[in-house]
């Protein structure tokens, strides 16, 4: 199992990009529950180091610790990705606690057509599309380890329970229009008072 | 009145919420119904700068119309055709209001400004060829013609956008020319050629911007009964004072 | 202390080459005898792990565990052989029929990062990096002589319906904001109906 660790740690450390479940099985010779072991184990031991284990769906890579984030920055002398629009961080937030989610559900979320900011977020790598296996010309779309880089974070996991996050924001019994609110809608001085509506319309 | 800047909302939801918390309202059906003429205006500004986005805060129109007119109409059955049930529209403001609570955390997240960063492999023996046997130069141009397909249909997506939205205006239209050539005329008639749910609304649009520009009355014997239009004479219900001038006539 | 460390690993692993003490205090901004200790600590941490310490002459850097190589051979190896994906001989293509081109303007012709396809084509030989003419920062993308070769070609003109293609290739604009747009298609006085319901029509 050491073992198992140790080479897992090695191939994360050269890889250039995420490495799948898949690929590890197939690097390290061995079964997908050790090695999904070994992970977790790699992702615990690795909480307050210099160097973290990203888990995100498009597979596991090692970084820095974002604690880090000004030194690191200034030693490759880069700049810090930049910030998010409001349009672009409403529609990650549905991606982040939905995923996978097709454009079609995000559209109906937000009322709105998406198509531009799904492409600005593809575009940055924040997030990715695959296929939907529930329909063969649809895709889905999920966050990267990218997106986890540039939020300092290591898993979606990390991010709060939405249940909890949005807690005061209930679902409340809707009530019905009672003819009260009708009949308060209804002055006859009004030009409305064409539409002729007996008594009983109202009752 | 309260003025509201254009473009500032990421859409019909974001806009309707926004009126309704201004005004410190409960999301509910009739917080709907109140903010339901200050959302027309904006759709009538936003229209004039961005033609592109009206398709999506037409539909959230249309809704709250029958929201409204259901107030004044409690028998008008314009949901009756739908072919599922739709979600309230309460109900996805509320939605939409949570996924904005969580986008307020992804906000800060962000502007915490910690990043992590990945390390690039450099290599030690320099260029190297390792190419892929399978990729000739027919795979890079079949390649290249599907990346030109997807700018394309890239390229034609606002258009599409903006012919949605002057098809429902012109359907308007329509509708008025053929209830300007009868006497009278059945809202079942009118709706029962209707291919979808969205003509239904507007036919019933239509028909408020008739009654508004005095060219049209209608009448509803009973309840659940159907209604019947009417060409507009003044002798009917109508207060003989003046009313004050409606300028918006067309 | 701890954190000391934490900053130490983070900057070991992002460093293509070895550190030097003296570059660790500037980055780390802490004192040389507290860097020794992190170090120290560090190695034998790490002894067990997947990645190792190395103390070289010219400096400090992490690599990966020797008793992993055969395993970190196979996986490099595959890397350079496995058949080029999709969405990587996509950037192959662009760049082909665009070159030379930057990294902005893949993206914004694919619509997708670009950058794992990047480095994939690099690290093979396909591609190579040369400086941008107009910003000293960036780079620009072009096949290589190599490549050509193995196409048995001698310049990307010979490629297929290279003039034709090449002409059609533009860079998307993001969708217009103004009205010029909007006035194209939508006469003014036919505004539409639904928005000229003013208030006192439904009250």
């Amino acid at each position: 199992m050491q073992e198992l660790f140790s080479q897992i740690e090695s191939l994360l450390f050269v890889s250039n990009k995420p490495l799948t479940l898949k690929q590890l099985v197939k690097f390290t010779d061995s079964n997908e529950a050790d090695i999904k072991q070994a992970l977790q184990q790699l992702a615990s031991d690795r909480l307050e180091r210099g160097v973290v284990l990203l888990d995100a769906p498009d597979g596991y890579q090692l970084a820095t610790n974002s604690a880090n984030s000004e030194i690191v920055k200034n030693f490759l002398n880069a700049d810090l990705r930049e910030g998010l629009t409001e349009a672009t961080v409403e529609v990650l937030a549905i991606i982040g606690y939905r995923q996978p989610i097709s454009k079609a559900e995000i559209e109906a979320i937000r009322g709105v057509n998406s198509q531009y900011s799904l492409r600005a977020l593809l575009m940055r790598g924040l997030i990715e599309k695959i296929p939907n296996p529930n329909d063969a010309r649809g895709s889905l779309y999920q966050v990267t380890t990218e997106f986890l880089q540039h939020m300092g974070i290591t898993s979606v996991e990390e991010l709060p329970d939405f249940a909890e996050l949005v807690a005061k924001i209930q679902l409340p019994e809707t009530p019905q229009i009672n003819s009260e609110v009708a009949a308060e809608g209804l002055d006859t001085n009004s030009e409305v008072a064409v539409i002729e509506i007996s008594e009983e319309d109202l009752e | 009145m309260t003025q509201i800047k254009i473009q500032q909302f990421e859409g019909p939801l974001d806009l309707l919420l926004s009126l309704i918390e201004q005004q410190q309202l409960d999301i509910t059906q009739i917080s709907l119904a109140h903010v339901t003429e200050q959302f027309l205006g904006y759709v009538k500004e936003l229209e004039k700068i961005d033609a592109t986005q009206i398709a999506d805060y037409l539909g959230i129109a249309a809704k709250l119309l029958v929201i409204k007119s259901k107030a004044i109409l409690p028998s008008l059955e314009v949901e009756s055709l739908d072919e599922e049930p739709e979600e309230d529209l309460t109900e996805k403001l509320l939605r939409y209001k949570q996924f904005k609570e969580a986008a307020k955390y992804f906000k800060q997240l962000d502007a915490r400004g910690l990043q992590s960063f990945t390390r690039t492999r450099v290599f030690s023996e320099r260029i190297n060829f390792w190419p892929d046997p399978a990729v000739t130069s027919g795979t890079l141009r079949t390649s290249i013609g599907a990346v030109l397909d997807s700018l394309k249909e890239l390229d034609n997506l606002p258009k599409a956008k903006i012919k949605e939205a002057i098809s429902i205006q012109e359907k308007i239209q329509t509708l008025q020319t053929k209830l300007s050539g009868q006497i009278e005329t059945k809202m079942s008639d009118l709706i029962k050629n209707a291919k979808n749910k969205e003509e239904v609304i507007i036919t019933f649009l239509a028909l408020l911007e008739l009654i508004k520009q005095r060219m049209f009355s209608v009448n509803q014997n009973e309840l659940f009964t159907d209604i019947t239009i009417t060409q507009y004479t003044v002798s009917e219900t109508e207060p003989q004072e003046a009313e004050p001038e409606n300028n918006d006539i067309i």
